[in-house]
């Protein structure tokens, strides 16, 4: 956003508050911003399904009652009476205080969601198809939201396709990110630990699996993860593809997704459609680096055959140094992965500690714990040795996991909402499972049943 | 509320109903103005969004051109409303020949128009082309609402005349006369919002700047 | 059919669905011209009954089948651009061309005129074209599915900047809408001036039906909003055929704005689902406790309440997508205004029941059942009004549980109480009181098992327009679709039972249920020209001297 | 309300058809007023150009609807209900505004 928007943005938002004087009072009436925007939100639920329930039950029971007492055999003379002053003003001011007090814990609970605190961390969130980019104040990108417990973070939210929804249930968040329109919201993690992101506004095809995670850490690690140089592991090319969302809509293993696939791209000849009516035609464009260039960073007309116009010029959004390692990513693969898998690989150039970053950055940690609680697949902790959630409950080894990583539903034997990880490098597997065994093993525990809950 | 009720209407057939009649086209044209009214309400947002982008855009418009045709709408909804008077006094080649004239009106209109919108895609103002991409924010939006609601008007221009026409052609055959003139008084109510939807437009594109 | 030969008795004319005239040259017969092209209003009711029937079983299917999708995470079953596509269709089916057209167009179309004492609506023409425009939109919508580059994906919504720029046959679609809205226009602007100018001497405008008012205030919102939906489908069409640019963010152009017109039409639009089902309810209440409904004035004003308050509301769709916090202050509150009249109206009903002489025949048991889910909808939407918890539940799965009770307990159960009442009326004949009332439980207990754990899951942040979504939702979806198999059994029970009772059940008498307003006292089936000169304006709650035949 | 007025005197005791003197008035006024709209513009009021202009159209479109379109004649019915939609309309710009005003 260029700076007299940013002006523009910070005026309005001081005549917005001005104006909404009645919102203002509330916050006032918290010195600090100590609100509480959580407790706030789920104190206007009680009240209203309080209010709600109660009423409910009366009219259904009075319902009932009446069809009971005045059944026509033992009531066959109907009263005949058709108002009554006192019964009808009755019923039009409860509910109407009811709906005020009602309209007026809702609009304080959203002052409360809206009223970022001073001094908050800000962020800018830039949504597209199919993924989330997250820029912490010193410019560092990342895929998840890594953020500091207890401190509050202020969130600048837009889109760079269509609009998308910035949700995070555990916050109450939720605010839509607006192509060419900065939005606001902010939140404050008060436990460690690791919170779903979705995306709330229906954008196309993958709508459902534009999710991601935030991660709230300890002010230290979240300084330590600020400091870290981008893509400790692996191909810097490649963890470019994910962080600028490339693989939202390309796949490296060579399945066709929105995208055609990059595996095998550098080098091959792409065929175009060039638009424009009659003079529609084709053309054909060696995909070299400069090829590449052009196909990457420009807004162009002309599109893949067979493929929707969906994709965006990259021109704004990435610069020739990251160019040119996503190219030399496309060009070379990541060699030393290649080999890895097979010949082993000396383990001592994997650490457990690379691990854990690359379970952050893959989104292994969005669903998986390392505590022990479970939110969406069974805890890291303690995993190793203890029966699987499979069809065949095999006991988790090394063979498991890379097979699951390949292909979940294969090896599980079930359909599961956990990605295939096919493309990670050996290096990478053998980080992830050294750090996936540093986390200790069960051996003779009860199987963690989540999973068969709902089979 | 009225406290006596309403006369009804013969059982057997469908007499005309005057009155009826001229309330659903009131009701129509109600539906006509809110029609406009979404593209109103996106002209008022968007031009307190933009005000130097419309200031400019209005400039480039023609005041001469749109005041020809505020003209023209506005002889052609006298003439209108005096076919109803000729009609109703059974001066019928009078009142064909004022409803000829306004026919003759809306095709001067027209003509008009795409004189001037021809005049704008010779300077590349194109909807969807490269030239209105690179316009200056706001300045595209004012020229696509422009496109969009005197396209609009362009086409209720339009059936507005063919309506007249088939009026004409009505009267011609005896089934709209003097006494049954409700179908002409329709018609040209019809006329009338094409008149009053561009009385609103002529100041909103071409003047306010 | 020769009048003597209907058992009913007493005939004085033919039904209308049989021939028209008298075998002589101007005769009618009972061919297909002699419906489609018919001006009849009962005929023309009964067309769109048979249309909206045929779209409405369409589109459960289609959610149905959705469900299946949802039973398990994952992609199974359908791929994501077909379940997307087919959410589209069942929204868009159900909206545009079942609930909003659903009671106005039909029984309000057949008994409207006869509530008022009139022998038919003020256009008779414009009636039948309305009814051609509808099927026009209709085939047009179907044909989207099939033709351009695949079937719409957009949502019933159709938000920008998506709509622009999807490859899918949306331009098809939004057309489609357009001419459906004028269909409903048209309907609209009809029974407006035909209550105003066709009530029999002496029905003065208290002594109308509750159901005339209630179609009274849709009239209003149908003229009055519809034309917003017109101007923003034509604007979708406009922005992906002539690229106008009008909502384009890169040129300045605002996305939300897109947003208030939708929801300009698309807020009113929902009172024109419910109000005719209000009137519905007004109707059976008392007819079936035989006791004057309570607080007649209250309930027709808040009709007009509802139809006025509820154009002012819109934003409230709106409260995350970034417009002014001022905004969501003013349509918060203006929200919560709106449900004041519909709070008054469950209590005039209630209290309309409190010592009447109760008789629980199947209308009644789907009426009190439209009183039960619609207060659940409706006390759900205080949740969405309220803007610190909508914020929270918008977009998820609280928000379809919300519309579901409205819609398909609400209007859904309005339609199916109205099919049970005026039944014997319109097709001679009577069901089985039994089956229809094991199918309304079945279809109650249906409902709650599928869309009450939706609530929950929406609480618990599950998003809607989700093919696939994380296990921890797993047990509330499995739930919820078999919850969807019970209602599947309901409702073929229901209409079996209706198509049973219309081909082979016994005659129905004149007044089967003891009503007081016009319908009942003519002849059952109805016949071609309802009254005989102009009929007496009755009190249409006064039960005195009215009884149950037989 | 006055909407059911008998439907004989409704329209025939209402009035005749307009003279074509006063219709060219009526004319004349419109012409008046467009050139009156136009040499507005020329001279610059500030924010009063948008008010001025606007005044002009909307006492033009009253000439139109009051006279040309009859309204005037009509019932009160008639009127009501124009107004209802002409107040429906403004309502609804003015509360789209309760955003647009406040957010840009
Ligand atoms: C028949 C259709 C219908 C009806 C009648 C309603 C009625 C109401 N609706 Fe609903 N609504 C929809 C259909 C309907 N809605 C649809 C389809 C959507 C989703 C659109 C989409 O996004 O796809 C939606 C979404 C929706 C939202 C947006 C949610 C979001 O996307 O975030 C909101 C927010 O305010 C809302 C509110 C209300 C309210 C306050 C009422 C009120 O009118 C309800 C009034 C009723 C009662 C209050 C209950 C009865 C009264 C009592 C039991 C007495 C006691 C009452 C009191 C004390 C108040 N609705
Ligand atoms: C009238 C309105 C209406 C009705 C009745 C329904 C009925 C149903 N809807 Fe619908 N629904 C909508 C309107 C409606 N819906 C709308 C507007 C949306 C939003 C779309 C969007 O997001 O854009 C939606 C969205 C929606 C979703 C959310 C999709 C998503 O967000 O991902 C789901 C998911 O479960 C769903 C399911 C169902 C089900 C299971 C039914 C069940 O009630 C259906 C049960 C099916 C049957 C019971 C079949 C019965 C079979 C017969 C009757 C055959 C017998 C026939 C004869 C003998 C003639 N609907
Ligand atoms: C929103 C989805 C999306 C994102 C994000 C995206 N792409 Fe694409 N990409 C596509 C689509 C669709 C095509 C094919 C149509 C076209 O040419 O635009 C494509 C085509 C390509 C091609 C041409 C491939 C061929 O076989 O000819 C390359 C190379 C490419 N993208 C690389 C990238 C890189 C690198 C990134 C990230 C920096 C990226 N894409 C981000 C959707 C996307
Ligand atoms: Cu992004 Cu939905
Ligand atoms: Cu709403």
């Amino acid at each position: 956003m260029s700076a007299p928007e940013l002006a523009a943005n910070h005026t309005l938002a001081a005549a917005d508050q001005a104006i909404a004087t009645a919102g203002q009072a509330v916050a006032t009436a918290h010195p600090g911003n100590l609100v509480n925007a959580v407790a706030a939100v789920d104190n206007t639920f009680l009240l209203i399904f309080g209010i709600s329930a109660a009423l409910l039950l009366l009219i259904t029971a009075a319902m009932i009652y009446f069809v009971i007492r005045y059944d026509r055999k033992k009531h066959p003379v109907a009263a005949d009476f058709s108002s009554n002053l006192w019964a009808e003003v009755i019923w039009i001011v409860l509910p109407t205080l009811l709906v005020l007090g009602m309209f007026w814990s809702g609009w304080h609970s959203f002052r409360a969601l809206r009223d970022a605190p001073a001094g908050a961390l800000p962020i800018i969130v830039t949504a597209r198809m199919w993924s989330w980019d997250f820029e912490y104040p010193n410019g560092k990108h990342s895929g998840t939201l890594i953020v500091p417990v207890g401190k509050a973070v202020k969130l600048s939210l837009t889109s760079k396709d269509v609009i998308h929804g910035f949700f995070a249930p555990a916050f109450r968040l939720k605010i839509d990110t607006v192509p060419g329109m900065t939005s606001h919201g902010w939140f404050r993690a008060d436990k460690e630990g690791e919170y779903v992101i979705f995306c709330s506004v229906y954008c196309g095809l993958q709508h459902a699996r534009m999710t991601s995670a935030i991660k709230a850490v300890s002010q230290e690690a979240f300084e330590r993860f600020l400091a870290e140089k981008p893509a400790a592991a692996g191909h810097p090319g490649k963890a470019l593809l994910d962080a600028k969302g490339c693989l939202g809509c390309h796949s490296l293993d060579g399945t066709e997704s929105v995208g055609p696939t990059l595996k095998g791209v550098y080098g091959s000849t792409g065929v175009f459609v060039v638009p424009g009516g009659k003079d529609k035609h084709e053309k054909k464009l060696k995909l070299d680096e400069a090829g590449l260039k052009q196909v990457i960073m420009e807004q162009r007309p002309w599109r893949v055959k067979g493929f929707e116009p969906i994709m965006p010029g990259y021109a704004d959004q990435m610069t020739p140094e990251e160019l040119a390692q996503i190219i030399d990513y496309l060009k070379n693969g990541d060699e030393v992965g290649k080999t890895a898998g097979e010949t082993a690989t000396p383990a001592s150039t994997a650490t457990p500690e690379q691990g854990r970053d690359l379970a952050e950055a893959q989104g292994c940690l969005g669903c998986h714990t390392t505590d022990g609680s479970e939110i969406v697949g069974p805890s890291f902790k303690g995993l190793f040795g203890k029966p699987s959630t499979a069809k065949d409950k095999a006991v988790v080894d090394r063979a498991f996991v890379e097979a699951v990583l390949k292909d979940p539903a294969a090896r599980l034997g079930r359909p599961s909402s956990m990605p295939a990880f096919p493309d990670l490098t050996g290096i990478q597997r053998q980080q992830l499972l050294l750090f996936l065994e540093s986390l200790g093993s069960t051996h003779g525990k009860a199987p963690a049943m989540s999973h068969e809950a709902h089979q | 509320m009225a406290e006596h009720a309403a006369p009804n209407a013969p059982a057997s057939a469908h007499p005309k109903d005057y009155h009826a009649a001229k309330m659903g086209m009131w009701l129509f044209l109600f539906t006509e103005i809110l029609l406009f009214g979404g593209l109103f309400l996106l002209y008022a947002s968007y031009r307190h969004r933009f005000p130097e982008a419309f200031h400019a855009g209005g400039q480039t418009l023609d005041v001469f051109l749109g005041g020809l045709n505020t003209v023209v709408l506005i002889t052609s909804s006298l003439s209108v409303a005096m076919s109803i008077t000729a009609l109703r006094r059974g001066e019928l080649v009078r009142c064909l020949w004022l409803l000829g004239f306004t026919i003759a009106c809306a095709g001067g209109f027209m003509v008009n128009k795409t004189i001037e919108w021809l005049a704008k895609f010779h300077h590349g103002l194109i909807p969807g082309s490269e030239h209105m991409l690179a316009l200056p924010q706001g300045q595209g939006v004012f020229y696509g609402l422009y496109y969009a609601m005197t396209g609009l008007h362009g086409v209720h221009v339009i059936i507005g005349g063919s309506v007249l026409a088939w009026v004409m052609l009505l009267i011609r055959q005896g089934k709209v006369t003097a006494q049954d003139y409700v179908v002409l008084e329709n018609a040209g109510l019809y006329w009338h919002i094409v008149d009053l939807v561009w009385i609103y437009l002529f100041p909103l594109f071409y003047l306010i700047s | 059919m020769d009048q003597t030969d209907h058992p009913a008795g007493g005939l004085t004319s033919r039904p209308f669905f049989g021939p028209q005239g008298s075998g002589g040259p101007g005769d009618k017969g009972t061919g297909l011209a002699s419906w489609i092209f018919s001006t009849d209003h009962k005929r023309i009711g009964l067309l769109y009954l048979g249309v909206i029937g045929l779209m409405f079983t369409t589109a459960l299917v289609l959610g149905l089948i959705l469900r299946l999708k949802l039973m398990t995470p994952g992609s199974t079953l359908l791929t994501p651009q077909q379940y997307n596509a087919m959410f589209t269709l069942h929204g868009v089916i159900m909206v545009f061309m079942v609930v909003i057209p659903s009671i106005p167009a039909s029984f309000g179309n057949i008994f409207l005129p006869l509530h008022i004492g009139a022998n038919d609506v003020s256009f008779p023409r414009l009636n039948n074209f309305s009814w051609w425009l509808y099927v026009t939109g209709m085939v047009l919508a179907i044909t989207s599915i099939f033709t351009g580059a695949g079937a719409p994906d957009t949502g019933w919504t159709f938000y920008v900047p998506f709509s622009e720029r999807t490859t899918t046959n949306v331009s098809l679609a939004v057309i489609a809408v357009f001419i459906l809205g004028f269909s409903s226009i048209l309907t609209g602007l009809n029974f407006i001036t035909t209550v105003h100018r066709l009530r029999t001497p002496g029905m003065t405008w208290r002594k109308l039906s509750l159901f005339v008012w209630s179609l009274y205030a849709t009239g209003w919102i149908q003229v009055l909003a519809t034309p917003i939906l017109g101007i923003t489908a034509l604007l979708i069409f406009a922005e992906r055929v002539l690229h106008l640019g009008l909502f384009d963010p890169g040129r300045g152009g605002d996305p939300l704005l897109y947003q208030h017109l939708f929801w300009i039409y698309s807020h009113p639009a929902v009172y024109i689902m419910i109000l005719p089902a209000m009137g519905v309810i007004s109707e059976i209440i008392p007819v079936f406790a035989r006791k004057p409904i309570f607080g007649y004035n209250m309930i027709a004003f808040s009709s007009l309440a509802i139809a006025f308050a509820g154009s002012l509301v819109w934003a409230h769709h709106m409260f995350t997508s970034g417009m002014s916090d001022t905004a969501v202050l003013i349509f918060s509150f203006l929200t919560f205004v709106v449900a004041i009249p519909s709070a008054i109206k469950v209590f005039n009903w209630l209290s309309t029941l409190y010592k009447g002489s109760i008789s629980l025949d199947p209308p009644l048991l789907y009426a009190l059942g439209f009183i039960f889910m619609f207060s659940i909808g409706g006390l759900t939407g205080l949740v969405l009004g309220a803007a610190g918890t909508d914020i929270h539940v918008h977009d998820t799965y609280f928000v379809v549980a919300h519309f579901h009770y409205v819609i398909f307990g609400g209007t859904g159960l309005g339609m199916f109480a109205a099919m049970h009442y005026w039944f014997p009326k319109v097709f001679g004949r009577m069901y089985d009181h039994g089956r229809a009332a094991w199918a309304f439980w079945l279809v109650l207990l249906g409902m709650n098992v599928l869309y009450f754990p939706m609530f929950i899951m929406g609480l618990q942040g599950m998003p809607r327009r989700y093919y696939d979504y994380l296990p921890q939702y797993g047990s509330m979806q499995m739930v919820s679709t078999w919850g969807s198999w019970l209602l599947a059994v309901g409702l073929a029970l229901m209409f079996w039972n209706l198509y049973r009772g219309c081909r082979y059940g016994p005659i129905a008498t004149r007044n089967p249920w003891g009503g007081a307003t016009l319908e009942w006292t003519l002849p059952t089936p109805l016949p071609h020209e309802a009254f005989e000169g102009d009929p007496k304006a009755p009190e249409p709650y006064d039960f005195k001297g009215i009884n149950p035949d037989g | 309300m006055t909407d059911m007025t008998d439907t004989k005197n409704a329209h025939e005791a209402q009035h005749g058809p307009l003279s074509y003197r006063f219709l060219a008035l009526v004319w004349a006024g419109l012409m008046a007023l467009t050139a009156l709209t136009i040499a507005a513009a020329r001279v610059d009021l500030g924010f009063l150009n948008v008010a001025a202009a606007l005044g002009i159209a909307s006492a033009k479109a009253s000439l139109v609807i009051f006279f040309f379109m009859h309204l005037k004649y009509e019932n009160r019915l008639i009127k009501g209900m124009v107004l209802t939609a002409f107040v429906i309309l403004a309502i609804a710009i003015g509360l789209t505004f309760v955003d647009v005003g406040y957010r840009y």
